[in-house]
Order: C-alpha cells, then sequence, then structure tokens
C-alpha cells in the first residue's frame, strides 16, 4: 500500500494527542493500510504547532508536511486549534513565495473516531507529495 | 416574465403513435407558456427496453446519438415527455460521465462523438424548475376546481435518486404542485411511484392486472375523479386496460386516466385539436361534467353573495 | 522644511517635561542624517528634517519604556508607535509625538546608482521634488520621486496614526504613494523554481550581522532573539543557507500581524537582500485573511493572537 | 546520559511486520543509548521486570520503549521506570504498532519506518528532564449531568458514598426515558415501580441538590476544582411555595399544550406537571402554549393558586457550584420517525413511535392504559412492529445498532396481547439481537406463547388505505412480498445522541464520535473514563445501552469518583508551560491567549514585569509557548528543543540526501 512506486519520500506529521494522535491509533487498530513515508511527532495540541516548525522541516530536507488536530470546537484546550487555523493557513500561504509549492504543507483535522478518515489523508497526502516528487534541493 | 425558455426537444417513439395525444398537448402547453422546443433534427430510438436488456454499450450508443445531435444544435438542454426516454438518456450520460473508458466504447459506435455536455431533464422538470410553478398559475383561465385528482407519476421518472437527481424518489410532489395550480383537488395519492406492471402488459398480463388494478382501487378508494400521469406506458396500462382491469378483478372503475399536459392544456382553455381528449379510452366527458357543475355552483354561490 | 523652526520651539517648550527627545541630525557626511537624543536645549538646535533622515525612530523606544519620550516622527513612523502602543510595549502617557509631515525620502542605494561613489558627494539640496547634489566633478539635478525607497511607493500616508502636536508646511503635498508593489509582482511572475533559485541565492549572500533585527522597531526581544541562544535552539552557527533562511522565516513569522513595513530592515541590510518583500507578502495575506492592517488602530487585536470559531475566508481543504 | 531502548515484539503484533531484533541492533548506534534489545511483550510482568534489572545493571537515565501507542501504555512504563529508580518522565514512547505495524504491509519499509521513531523518541529524550508533580487540594463534590436511571443510580451511589451531588436535569422531572416505559424487559416488571423508589431516594438524599428544568451553561477549571455555571430556567412558578396540587392544571383554559412526556400522543395544559410521580412535583408553564404570555391575559392560574406561587415575570437564573469531578448521563434521544417518508410517520396518525405505544400501554398514560389509535381511537386488531427504523442503516447516517429495540419490540407485542387477547401483532426485522440474560428466550416467548409474527425482512411502504393502512413489505426467509392491513403501526425507532450534546462535550471538553455520543478513554479497559481528568460518563451517552447498562455504567462511574476523591489531593500533571524569567520580556501576549487563565504578570526584583505560570492551573496545551515570541516560556516535556530534535532526527538523512546532488 505505498502511495507512488519507488522509494519512500520523507513526510513529517504533527498531530495533537488528543484527537488525530487517537485517530491514527484507530485506524491503527482498525488495520487500516497506509503508505509508509508519515513519520508522526506528538503534540499536546495544535496550539503547541509552531508554523517554525512546518519550514524547519521543509528546510531541513522533508518532502511535506502534515499538521492534523481536533476539529474545531472540539480542542481539548477549548482554542489551541483556533489559534492554530489562522497561524498555519498564514504560513501555508507563505510557501509559494518562497518557491515551495503550497501542497507540500496541509492542515486538517481528524478526531479520535476517525480512523478511515486518518487513513484517507495519509494516503491522499502521501499520494500528492509523491506527485509533487523530492523537495527543491539546497546545493547549487 | 422570465427570458424565453428554449430547449432540444426529444419526442420519443412513442410520442408518435400510442401516446400521440401526451405528444401533442405537451407541444401545445409549451406553446401556450412561451417555451420554445427545438425538436433533434433525425432523432433516433433512444434505445429504451429492448437494447438495454441485450447491450449496455448498444443502448447507451443510441441514446448518445441523441445526445450528441444535440450537442451539434448548440443546445445545452434536452427535455423529453416520456419517462423511459428520460432515463435512458440520462442512463447513458450518467454512465459515460463515471466512466470515461465507456464514453470512449460508446463513441466508437458513433460517426460524430458524444462529448456529454447536455443536460438532460424532463419536460416535468424544466416546467417546474425552470418555468415555475406560479408562471404557469398564471396561464390558467379555466381553473379545474372540483375535479379531484390523483397524481401518479409512475416508478421510473425519479428513479434511481443518484441518475434521476430530480424531486423526492418516494414522494415526488412536481406534478401535485402543477395540478394545483390549475385548481384541482390534488389527493394525498401514497403509490404515485409503484410500478403499473409497465411492459409486463404483452408477457404477463395477470401482473398488469393486479398491480394496475391496485393503483385504480387506492383512486377510487381516495374518491379521485380521475388520475394524471406522465407516463404513456402507465397510461396505457391504466387507460386501454381498464375495462380489462374490471373484468379480472370483478369491479367496475370508470377512472379518466389524463396526461398532466392534458389537464394543463384544459385549464389554459386550449382547443381539442391540442389535448386530443378523445383519445381517452375511459371517456372524460363524465369527470369535466362533474367539473362543470361544481363550478356552475359556485357561480351561483358566488352571484348570491354579491346579491346580498 | 518651513516648520523646523516651529517644531523646535514646541520641543524647547515641551523638553522640562521630558527626558529625552529623539530626532535628526545631520551625520558624519553631507548625505546622512543620524538620530539625535536631545536634553538640553542646544542639541534642540542642532535638529534637522529633510529627506536625508530616514531612520525610523520609533526603534528606540521600547528600550526607552519607562521615560518620558518625545518623538518626531513621520506619518509611517506612527504607525510603528502605534503597533508598539497596541502590544503594551510601549506606554502612551509616557510618550509625546511631534508628527511632522514628511518630506519624503532618499535610498541612499538609489543614489549611490545616480551620482557613483557617495563619500564623493559635498552638498546635497532639497527644493520641492527636486534634489541637487555637488560632486568635486559635477551637479546633478535629480528627482526625489525616483530616489523614494520602496516603501514609500507601496502605501500612503496622509494622517498620522497619532499625534500630540502636528507639524505641516503651507501647501505641502504627500510624498508617498501607492503604486504596485513591484518587487512581489516581480516574484509573482516567477515559477516556484525560479523564486526557490531567487531566494537561495539572496540569502546565501546573507552574513548573519543581525542588522535587520537590530533596527527593526517591532523586534522586542533584542538580546533574548532566538536566533542567538542553544536554549531553545531553532538555528545553529552553522553558515549554509538553510539556517540563514530559517532566520530570515523566525524574523518574518514573528512579524506575522506585527510589520508596520517601515522598511529598516532592508534599509540596514549591508548585502541589499529583499526581505521586505516577505513581510509584505504576510501582511497581505493578513489583510485578506483578517481584513487587518498592522498599526493603524491602536485598541485593535493583533490577528494571531485572536481568532473566530467560523473563519469566513479560511476554506479548508475537503479530503 | 546513558538510554536504554527497548523495542517490543508484541507478540506477533509487530514482530510480524518489524524486524524487532534488527531495529533493536540499528538503535545501540543512536546517540547515547548505552542498551538496546528486544522484548517479547514489554508491557506484561517479565517485561517491565527486565526494564527495571536494565536500567539498574547499566546505570541508565533515560528509557525508550518502543511499541505499542502511548495512549494506552505511556502510565505503565513510567510507573515501571520509577520502580527502576529514575523520574518518570525520563522516559520516551515509540509508536510502532497503531501508527507502523498494523498500517504498513511492507516489513522493510515498516522497519526502516520504526527505526527512524525509535531515533525520533531518543532524540526527544536527551532534553528530557525530571519533573515533580504538585500536589493540590481538591473539592469532593460531584456533578452529576441528566437525571434519568444512570444518573440516579450515579448520583444515589456518590451520596451513599458520603460525597455531595449536584443533580442536574434538563426537564422538570428526573426519571428520564424510563419513567415513561410502561414495562421492562425481559421480566415485565412494571417501570415505574422499580425506579419511583429510587427517584424518591433523590429527593430524600440528605447529599443530593436537586436542579430540575436547569441545564449546564459553562464549566471552567480542572480536575479537583471545577467550577460550574448553572442555567435554573424559568418555569414561571416559584417551586419554593408551588406543593404539587395540580389545581392550576385542572383549571388551566389552555388545553392544546405539547405534551413531552407524552410524546405528543395527547395534549396536556399550558401549566402541568408531567406525571403523578415526578420528583420534584412540581408545575411549569410552557409559554409558547400560556394564554397569558401569548394573549397577555389570563391568569387563571395565578388565581386559583392556594401558594400563590405563580410568576409571569420569571426569568432564567444562574447558580455556581464548584465540585471536583463530574459525571455526564445525558442519555440518548429517539430517532425522527418522520425521515422514513415511506413509512409515513408524522403523516398518518396510526403511524407512531415506540414510545409512543409505551405511552399507549402504560396505565398513566393518556389512555389510562388502553390501547386506542389516535387517529379515531378504535382497539386495533392488528399491529404492524416495524424494526430497525434508525438503526443500521447507512442511507440516514445510522449505521449502527441500537442495541435494546428488538427486545423492546418484543415486549410490546407481548403487552399488546395481554391488552387485547384477540389481537395479532407482526414484527418485520432484519435480525433479532437478544444477547442478554434471558433475553433470546424472552423473544421467543413473545413468538411462541404470544403468537407475535416476525417477519424477516423490510418494510418499503406504509398507505392508508379505506380505514386502515396497508404495510407492504418483503418476507426474506419466503422470498416473497407482504401486505398486511393494519391498524396500528409502530416504528422501533432507533436511539440517537441527545440533542445538544456536542454543545455539551465542548463546554465540558470532551470527545464525541460522528454521531454524537460520547467517547470513552478505552472502548475496552477504560469505558467510563473520558480524556479530560475527572469527567465521566454514564449511561447511554457514551452509547446505546438498555436500562441494566446504564445502571451498571452509572455505578462504576459512581466508583470512578470515590476512587477520586480517596485522596485529598491529587497530584497536577508537571507538564506544564514555564516560564524563563531571563528571557522573557513582559510583553504579556501569552497571558492574552491563554485559554485557562493560568499565566499572570508579576513583577521580577527589579520591577519588570515578568509572565508567571500557575502551575495547576496550567492544562499543558502549549499555545503559549508558539506565541511567544523569543521562546522564553517553554512546555515542559514538549519544549521546543525537544521538537526541534524530533524533526532534526527524521529528516537527518533527507537533509543529507538533499546535498548529495
Amino acid at each position: 500500500m505505498s502511495a507512488g512506486n519507488g522509494r519512500e519520500l520523507r513526510i513529517v506529521g504533527f498531530l495533537c494527542n488528543w484527537c488525530s494522535y487517537g485517530g491514527a491509533d484507530t485506524a491503527g487498530v482498525s488495520r487500516l493500510g497506509q503508505p509508509t513515508d508519515l513519520r508522526i511527532i506528538r503534540l499536546p495540541c495544535t496550539g503547541r504547532m509552531d508554523p517554525l516548525f512546518m519550514f524547519k522541516a521543509l528546510l531541513s530536507g522533508a518532502d511535506g508536511v502534515l499538521v492534523s488536530g481536533c476539529h474545531p470546537r472540539d480542542c481539548h484546550y477549548s482554542e489551541g486549534n483556533f489559534y492554530a487555523r489562522r497561524r498555519l493557513e498564514l504560513a501555508k500561504r507563505l510557501l509559494p513565495t518562497l518557491g515551495f509549492d503550497s501542497g507540500r504543507f496541509e492542515y486538517t483535522w481528524v478526531s479520535a473516531s476517525e480512523g478511515k478518515r486518518w487513513q484517507q489523508v495519509v494516503t491522499a497526502f502521501t499520494e500528492q507529495i509523491h506527485t509533487l516528487g523530492p523537495g527543491p534541493k539546497f546545493s547549487h | 416574465m422570465s427570458p424565453e425558455l428554449s430547449y432540444a426537444y426529444y419526442p420519443g417513439c412513442s410520442g408518435l403513435s400510442t401516446s400521440k395525444d401526451y405528444e401533442i398537448s405537451t407541444r401545445a402547453v409549451c406553446r401556450a407558456l412561451g417555451i420554445k422546443l427545438q425538436e433533434i433534427p433525425d432523432w433516433s430510438c433512444c434505445g429504451s427496453t429492448p437494447a438495454h436488456t441485450v447491450d449496455h454499450v448498444f443502448s447507451a450508443a443510441l441514446s448518445a446519438r441523441n445526445l450528441s445531435l444535440a450537442e451539434q444544435m448548440g443546445s445545452d438542454t434536452v427535455i423529453t415527455p416520456c419517462p423511459s426516454c428520460l432515463t435512458n438518456l440520462k442512463v447513458a450520460a450518467h454512465r459515460m460521465e463515471q466512466e470515461p473508458a465507456f464514453q470512449q466504447e460508446v463513441n466508437r459506435h458513433l460517426q460524430e462523438p458524444c462529448v456529454n455536455t447536455v443536460q438532460v431533464k424532463s419536460v416535468l422538470q424544466a416546467l417546474i424548475q425552470d418555468l415555475g410553478p406560479e408562471a404557469i398559475a398564471k396561464q390558467v383561465e379555466k381553473p379545474l376546481s372540483g375535479l379531484k385528482i390523483a397524481p401518479y407519476y409512475g416508478c421510473i421518472m425519479n428513479r434511481p435518486p443518484e441518475v434521476m437527481d430530480f424531486d423526492d424518489p418516494e414522494n415526488p410532489v412536481a406534478m401535485d404542485e402543477i395540478l394545483r395550480g390549475l385548481g384541482a383537488e390534488v389527493l394525498p395519492y401514497p403509490l404515485k411511484v409503484e410500478c403499473c406492471g409497465a411492459s409486463y402488459g404483452v408477457a404477463r398480463k395477470d401482473v398488469v392486472m393486479q398491480l394496475s388494478g391496485k393503483l385504480l382501487d387506492l383512486a377510487d378508494s381516495l374518491g379521485a375523479d380521475a388520475i394524471a400521469t406522465a407516463c404513456p406506458l402507465c397510461q396505457m396500462n391504466l387507460d386501454l386496460r381498464q375495462d380489462q382491469i374490471n373484468a379480472a378483478l370483478k369491479r367496475s372503475f370508470r377512472l379518466p386516466v389524463f396526461y398532466y399536459t392534458q389537464l394543463m392544456g384544459l385549464a389554459f382553455g386550449l382547443e381539442e385539436k391540442d389535448l386530443l381528449l378523445n383519445k381517452l379510452n375511459v371517456p372524460a366527458g363524465p369527470a369535466l361534467a362533474k367539473m362543470q357543475q361544481a363550478a356552475e355552483a359556485a357561480a351561483e354561490q358566488d352571484a348570491q353573495t354579491k346579491e346580498q | 522644511m518651513k516648520y523646523v523652526a516651529e517644531l523646535k520651539a514646541k520641543i524647547r517648550e515641551k523638553l522640562p517635561e521630558l527626558d529625552v527627545v529623539i530626532g535628526w541630525k545631520q551625520g558624519f557626511d553631507p548625505v546622512h542624517a543620524s538620530p539625535a537624543f536631545m536634553t538640553t536645549p542646544e542639541e534642540i538646535e542642532q535638529l534637522v528634517v529633510n529627506p536625508l533622515c530616514v531612520q525610523n525612530l520609533a526603534t528606540y523606544l521600547p528600550g526607552l519604556k519607562g521615560k518620558k519620550v518625545g518623538i518626531v516622527a513621520r506619518e509611517c513612523d506612527t504607525r510603528s508607535i502605534g503597533e508598539l502602543l497596541q502590544e503594551s510595549l510601549i506606554e502612551r502617557e509616557e510618550l509625546t509625538v511631534f508628527s511632522v509631515k514628511c518630506p519624503g525620502a532618499v535610498d541612499l542605494v538609489k543614489l549611490r546608482q545616480q551620482v557613483g561613489d557617495l563619500g564623493r558627494v559635498r552638498s546635497i539640496s532639497f527644493d520641492g521634488p527636486r534634489v541637487t547634489v555637488e560632486t568635486p566633478d559635477e551637479s546633478s539635478s535629480l528627482d526625489l520621486g525616483e530616489l523614494l525607497p520602496g516603501k514609500c511607493r507601496v502605501m500612503a500616508y496622509d494622517e498620522p496614526v497619532l499625534a500630540d502636536f502636528r507639524f505641516v508646511d503651507p501647501d505641502q503635498d504627500t510624498v508617498c504613494r501607492e503604486e504596485a508593489d513591484t518587487d512581489l509582482v516581480a516574484l509573482e511572475q516567477m515559477d516556484l523554481d525560479e523564486r526557490f533559485a531567487y531566494w537561495r541565492g539572496h540569502l546565501d549572500r546573507c552574513i548573519r550581522c543581525y542588522a535587520c533585527r537590530n533596527v527593526c522597531p517591532m523586534c522586542v526581544c533584542q538580546d533574548q532573539c532566538i536566533a542567538d541562544t542553544r536554549d531553545p535552539h531553532w538555528l545553529s552557527a552553522e553558515t549554509d543557507v538553510r539556517q540563514k533562511w530559517m532566520f530570515q522565516l523566525i524574523h518574518a513569522m514573528h512579524l506575522a500581524g506585527r510589520c508596520t513595513e517601515c522598511g529598516e530592515c532592508e534599509r540596514a541590510c549591508p548585502m541589499d537582500i529583499p526581505i521586505l518583500t516577505i513581510r509584505r507578502k504576510l501582511n497581505r495575506e493578513i489583510h485578506e485573511l483578517f481584513g487587518y492592517t498592522s498599526g493603524m488602530d491602536v485598541d485593535a487585536v493583533p490577528p494571531l493572537l485572536t481568532f473566530q470559531p467560523e473563519e469566513k475566508s479560511i476554506t479548508e481543504r475537503e479530503w | 546520559m546513558k538510554i536504554g531502548v527497548f523495542v517490543c515484539h508484541c507478540g506477533s503484533n509487530i514482530a510480524g511486520t518489524v524486524d524487532v531484533a534488527g531495529v533493536a541492533q540499528a538503535a545501540k548506534n543512536f546517540p547515547e543509548v548505552a542498551f538496546a534489545t528486544d522484548l517479547l511483550y514489554s508491557c506484561s510482568e517479565p517485561g517491565q521486570e527486565a526494564i527495571v534489572q536494565a536500567v539498574q545493571e547499566h546505570d541508565l537515565d533515560g528509557v525508550v520503549v518502543a511499541a505499542c501507542t502511548p495512549r494506552m501504555h505511556e502510565p505503565t512504563f513510567r510507573r515501571a521506570v520509577e520502580r527502576a529508580g529514575l523520574n518518570r518522565y525520563m522516559f520516551e514512547m515509540a509508536n510502532i504498532r497503531e501508527h507502523c505495524s498494523w498500517v504498513g504491509k511492507d516489513k522493510d519499509a515498516n522497519t526502516r519506518k520504526a527505526s527512524d521513531l525509535v531515533l525520533q523518541a531518543v532524540e526527544k529524550l536527551r532534553f528530557d528532564r525530571p519533573l515533580q508533580a504538585k500536589s493540590f487540594d481538591i473539592n469532593k463534590r460531584v456533578l452529576v449531568v441528566g437525571g434519568g436511571v444512570a444518573g440516579i443510580q450515579a448520583a444515589l451511589d456518590c451520596a451513599d458514598g458520603g460525597l455531595e451531588v449536584v443533580l442536574l436535569e434538563k426537564t422538570s422531572t428526573i426519571g428520564g426515558k424510563m419513567a415513561k416505559l410502561d414495562k421492562t424487559f425481559p421480566t415485565v416488571d412494571c417501570s415505574s415501580c422499580i425506579l419511583g423508589p429510587k427517584m424518591v431516594d433523590v429527593s430524600m438524599h440528605p447529599n443530593i441538590t436537586l436542579y430540575a428544568y436547569a441545564e449546564l451553561e459553562s464549566v471552567e477549571g480542572y480536575v479537583g476544582n471545577f467550577e460550574v455555571s448553572v442555567k435554573k430556567k424559568a418555569t414561571y412558578v416559584d417551586w419554593d411555595k408551588c406543593t404539587g396540587c395540580g389545581l392550576c392544571m385542572e383549571k388551566c383554559p389552555s388545553k392544546k399544550a405539547y405534551d413531552a412526556f407524552n410524546e405528543g400522543i395527547a395534549p396536556t395544559r399550558a401549566i402541568n406537571i408531567p406525571f403523578p410521580q415526578a420528583i420534584p412535583k412540581r408545575a411549569v408553564i410552557d409559554p409558547t402554549y400560556c394564554r397569558q404570555f401569548i394573549k397577555g391575559k389570563c391568569g387563571v392560574c395565578a388565581k386559583v393558586c392556594p401558594t400563590e406561587a405563580i410568576d409571569y415575570e420569571m426569568q432564567d437564573s444562574f447558580v455556581q457550584e464548584k465540585v471536583g469531578a463530574v459525571i455526564t448521563a445525558t442519555g440518548y434521544d429517539l430517532f425522527d420517525y418522520r425521515k422514513y417518508g415511506e413509512y409515513g410517520g408524522g403523516r398518518y396518525p396510526d403511524v407512531i413511535t415506540s414510545m409512543q405505544y409505551e405511552r399507549l400501554l402504560n396505565a398513566s398514560g393518556p389512555t389510562g392504559g388502553h390501547i386506542q389509535r389516535p387517529s379515531d381511537g378504535r382497539e386495533p386488531k392488528k399491529v404492524v412492529f416495524i424494526q430497525c427504523v434508525g438503526s443500521r442503516d447507512k442511507s440516514v447516517d445510522r449505521p449502527y445498532c441500537s442495541g435494546f429495540c428488538c427486545m423492546y419490540t418484543a415486549k410490546q407485542t407481548i403487552l399488546t396481547k395481554d391488552h387485547i387477547p384477540d389481537s395479532q401483532s407482526y414484527v418485520f426485522y432484519m435480525d433479532i439481537r437478544a444477547p442478554g440474560k434471558m433475553y433470546d428466550e424472552f423473544t421467543r416467548r413473545a413468538m411462541e406463547e404470544y403468537g407475535a409474527q416476525y417477519i424477516r425482512g423490510r418494510v418499503s411502504q406504509v398507505y392508508p388505505y379505506k380505514d386502515s393502512l396497508i404495510v407492504r413489505g418483503v418476507d426474506t426467509l419466503l422470498g416473497s412480498q407482504v401486505e398486511i392491513e393494519a391498524d396500528l403501526v409502530v416504528l422501533a425507532v432507533g436511539a440517537e445522541a441527545s440533542r445538544g450534546a456536542s454543545e455539551l462535550a465542548e463546554k465540558l471538553r470532551i470527545s464525541y464520535d460522528a454521531y454524537g455520543f460520547y467517547m470513552e478513554s478505552h472502548p475496552k479497559l477504560r469505558p467510563v473514563e473520558t480524556n479530560t481528568a475527572g469527567v465521566y460518563l454514564a449511561g447511554a451517552c457514551q452509547g446505546s445501552k438498555d436500562i441494566p447498562a446504564s445502571v451498571g455504567q452509572g455505578s462504576a462511574a459512581a466508583a470512578k469518583v470515590l476512587a477520586l476523591f480517596s485522596k485529598d489531593q491529587l497530584e497536577s500533571d508537571p507538564q506544564v508551560a514555564l516560564v524563563s524569567q531571563a528571557r522573557c520580556v513582559g510583553c504579556g501576549k501569552c497571558v492574552q491567549t491563554c485559554p485557562f487563565g493560568a499565566i499572570q504578570l508579576a513583577e521580577d526584583r527589579a520591577g519588570n514585569p515578568k509572565a508567571e505560570v500557575i502551575e495547576t492551573v496550567c492544562q499543558g496545551c502549549g499555545l503559549c509557548t508558539v506565541t511567544c515570541p523569543q521562546s522564553a516560556i517553554q512546555l515542559q516535556h514538549f519544549t521546543d528543543n525537544q521538537i526541534l530534535a524530533e524533526v532534526n532526527a527524521l529528516c537527518q538523512q533527507a537533509m543529507e540526501e538533499s546535498f548529495e546532488s
């Protein structure tokens, strides 16, 4: 179940502990197969997601970055994802100006019960990154 | 008044034969409402029943040919009065849209490939959605007051819903709205999408007797004066075979079965040559007379109130 | 400017109540003005206001918090002051704003392109839109409009955001103007690869002097900047382009919704890296998303420090 | 630092698709790793013991376990490393099961991924610091939201255990759905006879404060110290004066009010007490029907009330309560029977819901327990029951089984026969779900002793014909169409999340599933806990369930609260924000954004403003850390350095490749 044949690309995921990390667990418990490119970093909340982590990952050679949190209004901490949405949307919009395809970064909401949705998100995002190919190279 | 409505028009084979009254009255009503129908030149069979039971590609190609002709006319919408034609045209378009490979296969059979850009609607859908019930009601000169009608849509006008995408598939109301606008009393007719027996009329007449008999029975039990329908095959089973049903079920139904376009024409005050009411097997006379009586009674009462 | 005498008089009048008044004075050569920190009547006499006074003096305000400060500010400078007030980085009661109608500004990079080595300039004088530059060899007459820095061409300020005293010459026109942002337009005409190469090329030249940061009025972290610490360790001392790029992104993101586009970063950059473009892009997106322009309303809440449960302008992706 | 890495096989759960030994071998080369091995079941007693021994033998000061999700066993392993003498926060988990072995098929790819995840955990662990929990006082009162049978049970158990209980009920009486039922399955004993005494116990219990006709307005705080605001909706009757005599109801001239208790099967008065056994037995005015409110004049009830309790000017009022834990027992609502147009619910008066039927059966119902058709009051002889109305049907977004409809339908066929001996019941069903004690026997009795005819198949249409209803369906066992001329059709409507469940969840900060049912912490092992500390679930709010299961969960939630309150103090999670005084410039942005008010501005010795975190209030979300431009405030255990280390660990290889070309 690998998106695109050939070698893996490097995708870094930032997931909130309460919803999306749980959603990814639910997908695992249900054995919902996914491409293997993604590596997940657990955050307490998407409010902890500094958009600079995304830039840091892309500048460090990640080919794609995915952030997922609780659906708006369902944040375990009430408001974290509301702030995150503004910050992440803004950061996403800056990417093309810097020469990065904005499709290299996505943020979304997946609840702890939405294992199926998580599978869809991972699969679709991994396919998207494979379509874009490896990120731009820094050496001349 | 909204800008003039104009459609590519697909009459369908039965419109030229068994349901000539439907076809003629459809044209007459559209003319009265200012709707322009441009008949698709050199149209051919839609591929209904015989073709699609044998070969889906062939059946779709027959429909696609007509769609392709409509495209060449530069039209964006085809309308047809016949639900069977509607189903076939829509199923072909739907499947071609879903499966590009199927579209290619279909187009292999056609001289001019079908791009599949034309929308297909029933005349009923165009009347209710594009023109609207108010515009129709405005055209009424002789309201059908006092006429109790059971509206009968037939089984395929709205189903399957994902293809037909019009009205409620279990409880459609488009025709109800139009008839109500004509001044008729529209009965809540729960079997409005039940099967009439359809083309079993040839192979298993007994099935038609049962199924159509049930439809007539319910309409009768509700006190209907008439049934309104939108489908040539339904009309035929209910009207042409009403005597046979009576014989088979030992009943004595005398329910005229109108095309809803005939009723519209009546209310618009159109002439017999545009309605062909004489083509009905169960005569419309008694029902219309009843309506007449009701109208006269109402007029009398009206006059009395004025005197007072 | 004709109002300078009046301005000096007002500062003299107010000086006893103030710890310091910040303005400009003639610098070390004819083409440079430098910030003046006036505490005595003598120092007030040195005050000048002309298109060479290019520094945004609001930069000094957070560092003087707790003191009674007077500041000579052009319209665009008051936007920075507005933002600082909004973020409670300075106190309104401690501040006296001597608002002057901007006489225009000279981008010294552009001047150098016109007249060559600036060290050879003997004198420079201004007469409305004309600029006369004397060198040992020649005297040239230039159009001030051609010498304006980029920031004066994308946003026009007729009035200050706030002022205690206002100084305007009779029939003095607003010099800055609102035109297309040519840098951003040029960048947006490139494809993604070209843009990436553009920044990789520019940012590779960065020498990490942090002048852009030090001059920024909104960079209030200063000594505590995360570029200068290992805890947290956002940046290493490596000289590769990623570190430099990351620094500029940190700077830009920390200014998102706060940057007042004063252009000091770009002016101070010894390598002429077009870093203001990134900030302008962010500001433009913020305006589109939240209808917000930094610094213009002292009572507003910066858009990244608040939220709406339903964000009208954000369309999230469906999966 | 000396780090130990333990890679779990989890039997074949991980080892089946990950080369576990290979991962452990690779880990030996990771920075500061002094020991690495694989374990068959790391969470088992021998597994934990192996970790403890390794820590002591190799003098480790940090442990990484690569196994299942930390949401499952992080607490287990933290206790283990603590037993080994380490601080429990010197521990990280790599999730190589749910996020790796269970979702990837390619063993090589999985192994590489697992190895990356272990490196990531090691890099994070290198920045872990020992954290110490703080203790804080707790308020040993409990709030129970919902006065159905689950809430009643939870409230009584807590109160009997010595806790002060605040019980909140949305309607004007407790009792919930169970109070409406006539009999209960499988014993066919009278519902109000077994519930009634419990309701009385609630009203008499000295430890229970009951707020009926009240809702939860807001919740602040955290486990041990919640502050809740309760909205007492205006009843227009002063309940301190009202004696429940019912005179007002008798005299009220507005007789067409909607009777929610009787499911709208008959009207009630604009001022009413829902049923004679109501607790509290107090009257409420429904202003949508009251003439005083509609026309501005009437005042009959005010005139007849012997205690002058009527107050037309009454407004909603608010009460603040402090509690240490919350039990939500908000129950369920019934599927809207109008959604299946083909059954004619809402259009044909003789098509009713099972709950409406329950009211017709009930001796205290509007017909006095005589089954009468709503249309003409005639006693029905043929009753058709349609099951799974709003259950197990994707097309109406209700794919789940409601679990209790098969049973109550069987009960209703039995009661029908009892009430009308010459009647015949027909049941259209999909499958009979009767897995409880004595349940299957009960459905068999309905069929065999009471002669209910069970037809396996769905109904396609119900329509009126003359005086009766034609029910058309299919008998899938016979493979034929069925048509029954029925006098009454009863729709066995399924359960759905109660309306307003999601809004309440948002106030309590608990999760709910796609259908609005509250999420338990673990579907098997933590069925009454939520992921929000101090908030527990009881009854059908967590998922459809019958009375015994609801009562059981009510007691279980009470036991959880009693265990929580068995200590005088709780330990706060030390994974909270910490301010670097040196780096803070006192701009107050963190104060502005903190959702909990956990940060305040204080002055340092020099009088400079500095942010200060109230540790027991901070919930550890990390919003402040991102807000602070100079990163002066760091969420411990999720510091910038830790997340950066994880990013670097994951990107290292990619970075090197990027420079190759």
